[in-house]
This record gives structure tokens, C-alpha cells and sequence, in this order.
């Protein structure tokens, strides 16, 4: 016999007992939030971004083991990233750096990237909405 | 580490006397009981006394028990051996709602088939009311099958009174006895069965081998077709250890029935007076005293079933959850939904179920370290905060 | 009284080792596969390497390795699988007049469900022509079965060419492998088949545990339904302890398959040169080369096989018959009377199946009492006088 | 475990390894024919018949343990025997006297019942005939 068996890889396990970036951000400047109750699965990802960098993120999550994991990697590998970088990160790249997820649980990945991207949407439209808000102000203060 | 197991509806570990009857059966005693031979007679002899031990345990004469490789099969071969022989007669066949999926899935293959299936509801605490049985049966109808205690939250279902309802319409009447037979007292004439499923694996006996056992005059085809084992009720080799080992099991089982019924009713109600005591937002599912001696099913509030049995795994403790993750579909418990739990609240539930090795420690580590659980992912819930 | 078994063709002694493997799946890490926890994960874990095992020893993928609880469920998985599946497409199965009851018993079932099922003949030693199957294929064929060795005449059957045959027709290609598995080469992929049959305890594993072997895209319905287990091809709590004992014996008889297939062979053809010498009016069934290394067969003109059977087991020796009277049939051995076989000649066969246990003593010891054997049962045959 | 499994009793046991009365008899009084080569059981019955006791019996069979047991047995049985008497031996008494047959065997004490009527259908028969011509010889002397 061997002496470890486990649904999940040793990473995953690692990232679901000590989950990082745990909680909420106040005043975030995106937040994601997926999933829904009869999946059993519900994300909400909060970031806040500097000079488009992503400074930090933090989760909160409903969810298995994998969906926990998932959730804890996405902010670890997201900080630090520019907007454009974290839209590049794949449910197949979380898996990967959680040295892999069963086949049953592929689709929390799906959800960690879904939550990501609805996360880095939000603040897309909200700075759009400063953004021109900040033209409008502009465009008002000009013909001013 | 010291693990505690609370999840004997899933299975139980096989005694060490029920190994230590199987063992000669593999390397000595390992005759085919079809042949003619010495090999063969000693294993047919083996065979023939575990089949009364059996049949004992559930007060049914030896002839009526078939075994199987274990539940699952008695269902499928319960359900499509009636189906099939009695097509003739009518395609209309009545379960319930919270039956194990080795019921379902068949009654849905059935469907496939051309057969007709009412899926009866149950109520809060998952009863099922033998009056919607009365009122379910068309002349139509060739089979009813009712669980006798429900896997997932223990109720025990109204078998007697339902088996009188199929009798006075002579309708064949299954049921699914797995999780009750060797742990509460089990009598086929009681019940009013024609049919009844048991599974050894479940009561401290060996994993693959369960029986079904048929009333004389039942009509029904052979699932397994082939040689002419169990008087032709039931083909293939006939597993000598595994059999033996569930004649010992059974035999075990019956000596102790009602004083370890007793002991685990007490600890599991101290399980749930701790539970509801120490963790708020939790409900206990299923019926609070029509209810399996060593079953605890709970409903934690804004925190998942896989990621708490996770939690519990790393302390230890072995248990078990209705939440759709710790299954290949998306959907939580049929049962807990059947029930009217919300979708939140089945992916929140719990199952503790006791027994032989369990003792009033185990009981007080869950209740030690269950509130720690909860608490830990309370914090990192996205449901908590909008609920308060 | 020391024993001398020579009856491998109905069951094997489970192995030693196959056994001491088992012993710690019953008591200590008993769990359930299904289970999140860390009892059910090292069961889980348990099971997967067996799988690779089996998988390794018939050159398949350990994905399409479905567990069973013998050979004759999955016999009845196969045919009744692609049947049910593919009835959409046709409804004709081509099998012959040789196989087991497994897969005999299952076309009748089908056969009284829709389904029309051609039974190719044999010839005089018991070999099927593959152009006899090339010709009863229509367009409404979905399945042809036929088994890779009688496990009653040793014949081998002309596997690969058939499954050229199929391949070329596109009709699914099914091989009941019981006997040949461990004892001759099998590769799917060389024979060509897209399900192949294996049962554990007839290479020296655990009784009630099988293999169905599925090629992937192989199109047929679960047989026993329920839970999600056996990546939802095979529902049933996974009988832990024989899978992993399945894997163990699997992985010795790959070892010196053909190391022990050499020294069998060799056996074999000193009893039927032996038998043939010191018994007049005896006749070798099945073929004299393309057979099985441990089959030996032969018929006894003028007496009746039970009571050459009972006589020799009173000298310990342990073997088997075609004769009506050892089934609760009134007919003989539906093979033998395939080759060709008079009643009488087949009701006076007798099988001897070799195995590891045996040595050159054994054969002797036959080769000594049998000849004593058949001159007393001539004495008093009526048979006899007759053809005087 | 037991220390004797066996699909017959001992006493069909010890029949089967001695059987009693095995042969032919020259000259019989009646002889029983039964049984065919498909169903795997052939009994050859031969009685001599003195004063319309049987004093001798003996067999021939082809077939099983049960069939060799229950065809000794029959030839025990019937030894002294009136005519009468013999013809009243069922296949019941024969398994009982063997201390029970396998239900699939019972068919075999069937099978020796039928030999014994038929031996001594044979001998009634044949002594009716001789009966006759003894008759016949009396009253053709009467007219004489
Ligand atoms: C109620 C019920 N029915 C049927 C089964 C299936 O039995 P087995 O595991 O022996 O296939 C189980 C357990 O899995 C069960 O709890
Ligand atoms: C050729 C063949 N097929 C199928 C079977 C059935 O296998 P099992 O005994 O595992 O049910 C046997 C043996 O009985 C066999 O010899």
C-alpha cells in the first residue's frame, strides 16, 4: 500500500488548509462574483489595481476542496500582475500550478478563471465609467 | 493518527471472525460448489449453511434466499426480474423519491423500456405516506418498492403497513433492506415482502455478496443468466468466501442486534443534542426518533459538505456529505432535496453514521472539532455575510 | 487421503500471495472507493493499481478495465449491453453453439426480447469457420460472441480472424476470455475484440470478481445500474479485497505464463497419450493441438461420466463431466453434442484441467486409476453387451 | 467445516462402491428394460421368480451414482418378495431406504421403479403365455 492517498494532489490540499488572501476588500476595485447554490460552488474575487496592476486580491468562496484551492491560487497568481496578464491566466494554468485537479473537479477551475475575469470586467467598467467621467469632467471643464 | 470512522452506511470493516471463517475457502475449502467432487460438496455444504444463517437473520425460509454480488444487484434484479416477467400483466411500477440510485438508476432504465414509474414523494422528515401508495396503484401496477430506512437520513419507512396495502391489491412488494438488516430487527413475514435486498458489506461482512430474498410464488426472470446456480434463480459461480463470510456476519450480527441498536441510539443522540448545542445555523435532517440507530445527517448553514468532510479528513474523522461534490453530477442529494431542503442547505449536509468500533470519545472529538470546522469556513463564505 | 485436483477449468485455489494481498482490504483499510476520505481514497487507490494489473496482462488501457463480479456478469454486461444499446441499428447477434451458459442463456433471454441470434456451428473438433461467421452477417447484425477457448473441450478458437471479419463488417466483436486469460497470451488489440470477458478465480484469483474489458467508443448500456461507480459503466460498492486480489493474481500469472503454459502442455499430452493406451474404446474430444495447455477431455465408451467421476474422486482424484447428471438438466454437455457426439459418448465424457499444483505424480496416479475405474463401471454396463 | 459434504447420503455411498447384485441372469423370468442413451440412464432388470416369489435379482446400468444406487438397492429390496409385494415398492420407499436422493436425482428411483414393473410385467406376461399354454395343452387333452 501506499502511504498517501488523496483525492487531491499535495498542493491542493496545501492551498485548502491554509488558504491564502482570504476575506473581502474594502472599496475593491473589481469584484467577481460566480457560481451559483445549486451548483453547489460561489466565488466572489476582489482586486485592487494600481496603475493597472493588480495590487491585491482576496476571495471568498463556497465550495469543495477544489473550489477553495482554486480560489486561494487565483489570488496568488494574480497579484502582481498587469490587467492584461491576469486575463491571460487559464483555468488549465490554475490547474497546472495545483499540480492538477481530478477530472471531476475541472470545472472549479473554469469558475476561479470565470471569477477572475468577471473580477478584472468590473473594474474595466468601472474605470471606463471614472475614465469617462473623468473626460466628461474634462470635456465640461474644456468648454467651460 | 488516530482516525475515527463515522461512515459505516457506506460500509463497514469486515470482523475479524467473519475473515478468519472466509480464509479457508480461498487457498483449502476453494472448491466450485456446481462441482460433483469432494472440492465441490465441501463448498456446496458452506455455502448451504450461511444460506441459513441468512435466511435466519431475517426470519425467511432458506429456499427464498438468493445471493448476489451485493445490493446493487438484488435491486437490479428485483426491479427488472418483475419488470420483465410481468410485462404481461401491466408496465406500472411505484417507488419513492428517496430511493438508493440502484433503484432509481434501474427504475429510469426501466422507463427507457417502455415501463411507467411513479416517483412518490415524501414528507419533511422523508415518510412516505402508505396512503399515496393506496392511492398510486392502477391495474396497471406489477411492483411497489419502498426502502426500509432511507441511506442518507435514516427515516425508517412504514414498510408493514405498506406491505398490507400490496397485499390486499396483490401487487409484488420490494424492498430495499441494506441499511436496516443486522442493525434493526428484520422480519420478512413483518414486513409483508416479496422481495427484499441486503447487502453484507453493510453490516460488517464482506464487500460483494448481498442477497435477495424471493418469496415462493414471486414471479420474476433471472437477471444474471447462465449456469444453473441457485436453483436457477441466480447464475454465476457462487462466491464461497464472501457467502461464508455473510453467513458469519449475519450470525454475528443477530446475537447482538438490540443491545448495539441500543448503544448507538444513545450515542447518536448525544452526536445531535452536541451538534445542535454547539453550532448555530444547523438543522438535523431526516426524522428525529422514526429514525436508523446509528445515523446523524445534518445541514450546516453557509458552508459546504465536501470542504468540511476535507477539514474533519485532516483531524481524523470520517464522514460523509450529500453535497453534489463529492459525486460526478452537479447535483446535490436527491434525497435531501426530496426532503425540501434548499439547494444550499443539501450541499451543506453532513452524515455521521456510528458503529461497533465507535464510542462516546469519537463522539466528543466531532464535537470538538466540528465548530472549529464550521468556524474556519464560515469566514472565507460568501453566503454568511449575505444572510446577516 | 491426499487429493489430487484436476478440476482448474471450474475453479483455482486462490494464490497465497493473492490472498495475503486481500487480507488488509477486509479489516483495516476497508473504506469504500466512493468515500472523500482517507479510507475511501486508499481503497480507491487500491483499486486503480489493480486495474493496471489486469489492464497490463490482455494489453489494454487501464481505462477501458470495467470490474464485474465474475465472468458471467460480464457476459451478461456485453450482450446485453450492445444489444439494449444498439437495437436502433439491428437486432441480429451472431454467437455459436459452444459457448458457456453465461452467454447461451443470455441470447435466449434476448431472443425472447426482439432480438434474433444466429448459432454458428462447430466442426468435429470444435472449431468455428470464421467464413461461416463472414456469411451470417447482415445488415442487421450488431454483435457477434464468440469465446476464445471452450472451457469444456480446451479448443482454440480463430479469434483474430474473426475480429478482422467484425472490423471489416463494423459489427461490435466480443470474446468470452474466461479461459484463456492467464494462461495463454491474450491481447485485445491482436484479437482484435471490443469486449473481452475475464474471471478472476480461474487464474488462481478470488471468486466473484471479473473484468469486462470495453474498447473505448464502444457503445452499450450499464447492466447493473445505480451508483457512479466504474466510471458509471458498472454501478455496486467496489468489492475492494478481490479487485486488488484480481490485481495480484493478474500480475503473477503474467509472470511465467509461458514458463507454466510449456509445463502443462507437456502434462497434458502424457494423460491423453497415457489414457489412450491403457483404455480401449476411449476417444479424445476437442482438437488434438489447438487446445488449451491444461484441457484434457475424452470420452468413455459404455459407462456413464457422474459415476466415473464419483469412483475417482473415492481415489481422491478431482475432475468433471458433461453428463446430464451432473447438472439439473436432463440433457448432456451441449458442446459435445456440437462435435458431433452421440448422447451416450457424451454423457460418458470426462474433463480433466490441469494446474500449478499438479506434477507428473498426479498424472500417473489418473493414468493407474481410471482404467480400474472403467472396468468395473464396464461390468456392469448394459451398454456394453449390447455392442458385443 | 464438517468433515463430510457429499451430494449422497452414505448409504447411497456405500451402495455405489459395492453394489449388490450386479449381472445378468440366464434363463430369467422376466427382464426390465428402462431408460435411453439421451437422458443418460439405462437399467437393465432381471428377476427369476419361483412360486411366485422372486428369489433372485440382478442389474444392469449405465447412469449415475443415484442410478447405480437406487438399482443395487431395488435388487436388495425385492429378494423374497411376493409378486404381489414387489409391485408395491415406489420409487419413494427406494429413496427412503437409501436415506434420501438429491431432488434433481429422485428421477432415478423413478427410473428404478419402472425396471421392476417392467421385470415383472415381463414375468407375467411371460408366465400368462406359459400359463396359457399350459391351459391350452390342458384342454386340448380334455378333448382329447
Ligand atoms: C439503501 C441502499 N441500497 C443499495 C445499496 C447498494 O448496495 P451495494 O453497495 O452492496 O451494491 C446501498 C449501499 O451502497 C444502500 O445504502
Ligand atoms: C468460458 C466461461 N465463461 C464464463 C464463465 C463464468 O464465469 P464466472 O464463474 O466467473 O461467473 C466460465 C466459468 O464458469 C467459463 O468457463
Amino acid at each position: 500500500m501506499r502511504d498517501v492517498w488523496s483525492l487531491y494532489s499535495e498542493k491542493v490540499m496545501e492551498h485548502f488548509k491554509n488558504p491564502r488572501n482570504v476575506g473581502e476588500i474594502e472599496n475593491p476595485d473589481g469584484v467577481g462574483h460566480v457560481g451559483n447554490p445549486v451548483c453547489g460552488d460561489i466565488m466572489e474575487l476582489y482586486i485592487k489595481v494600481k496603475d493597472s496592476t493588480i495590487v491585491d486580491a482576496k476571495f471568498k468562496t463556497f465550495g469543495c476542496g477544489a473550489a477553495i484551492a482554486t480560489s486561494s491560487m487565483v489570488t496568488e497568481m494574480v497579484k502582481g500582475k498587469s490587467i492584461d496578464e491576469a486575463l491571460e491566466i487559464s483555468n488549465r494554468a490554475l490547474a497546472e500550478a495545483l499540480d492538477g485537479l481530478p477530472p471531476i473537479k475541472m470545472h472549479c477551475s473554469v469558475l476561479a478563471e470565470e471569477a477572475l475575469k468577471s473580477a478584472v470586467e468590473d473594474y474595466l467598467r468601472k474605470s471606463k465609467h471614472v475614465l469617462s467621467e473623468a473626460k466628461e469632467k474634462k470635456g465640461s471643464n474644456k468648454s467651460e | 493518527m488516530r482516525r475515527i470512522y463515522l461512515d459505516h452506511a457506506a460500509t463497514t470493516p469486515t470482523q475479524p471472525e467473519v475473515v478468519k471463517a472466509m480464509l479457508p475457502y480461498f487457498t483449502n475449502a476453494f472448491g466450485n460448489p456446481s462441482s460433483i467432487h469432494s472440492y465441490g460438496q465441501e463448498a456446496k455444504g458452506a455455502i448451504e449453511e450461511a444460506r441459513d444463517k441468512v435466511a435466519a437473520l431475517i426470519g425467511a425460509p432458506s429456499e427464498e434466499i438468493v445471493f448476489t454480488s451485493g445490493g446493487t444487484e438484488a435491486d437490479n434484479f428485483a426491479l427488472k426480474g418483475v419488470a420483465f416477467a410481468n410485462e404481461g400483466k401491466g408496465n406500472h411500477i411505484i417507488t419513492t423519491s428517496i430511493e438508493h440510485h440502484a433503484v432509481i438508476e434501474t427504475c429510469k432504465f426501466l422507463e427507457r423500456r417502455g415501463f411507467r414509474v411513479t416517483y412518490l414523494p415524501v414528507d419533511a422528515y422523508g415518510l412516505v405516506a402508505p396512503d399515496d401508495v393506496r392511492k398510486a396503484i392502477t391495474d396497471k401496477t406489477i411492483l411497489i418498492s419502498v426502502m426500509h430506512a432511507s441511506n442518507e437520513v435514516g427515516t425508517i419507512e412504514p414498510i408493514t403497513e405498506i406491505g398490507k396495502i400490496a397485499g390486499e391489491a396483490s401487487v409484488y412488494f420490494h424492498t430495499d433492506a441494506v441499511q436496516t438488516v443486522g442493525h434493526i430487527p428484520v422480519n420478512v413475514d413483518d414486513l409483508g415482502v416479496d422481495l427484499l435486498s441486503l447487502s453484507a458489506h453493510k453490516l460488517y461482512g464482506p464487500k460483494g455478496v448481498g442477497v435477495l430474498y424471493i418469496r415462493k410464488g414471486t414471479w420474476l426472470v433471472p437477471f444474471m443468466h447462465g449456469g444453473d446456480q441457485e436453483r436457477r434463480r441466480r447464475a454465476g459461480t457462487d462466491n464461497v468466501p464472501a457467502i461464508v463470510g455473510f453467513g458469519k456476519a449475519a450470525e454475528l450480527a443477530q446475537k447482538d442486534l438490540s443491545k448495539e441498536a441500543e448503544r448507538l441510539t444513545s450515542l447518536r443522540d448525544e452526536l445531535i443534542k452536541g451538534l445542535l448545542e454547539r453550532i448555530d445555523h444547523i438543522h438535523l435532517n431526516g426524522h428525529p426518533t422514526i429514525r436508523l440507530p446509528n445515523n446523524v445527517n445534518v445541514s450546516v448553514d453557509f458552508v459546504e459538505g465536501e470542504s468540511m468532510l476535507l477539514n474533519l479528513d485532516l483531524e481524523g474523522i470520517c464522514a460523509s456529505t450529500g453535497s453534489a461534490c463529492s459525486s460526478s453530477s452537479l447535483e446535490p442529494s436527491h434525497v435531501l432535496l426530496a426532503l425540501g431542503l434548499s439547494p444550499e442547505q443539501a450541499h451543506g449536509s453532513l452524515r455521521f453514521t456510528l458503529g461497533r468500533e465507535n464510542t462516546e470519545e469519537g463522539i466528543e472529538c466531532v464535537l470538538e472539532v466540528l465548530p472549529r470546522v464550521v468556524a474556519k469556513l464560515r469566514a472565507m463564505s460568501p453566503l454568511l455575510k449575505s444572510h446577516r
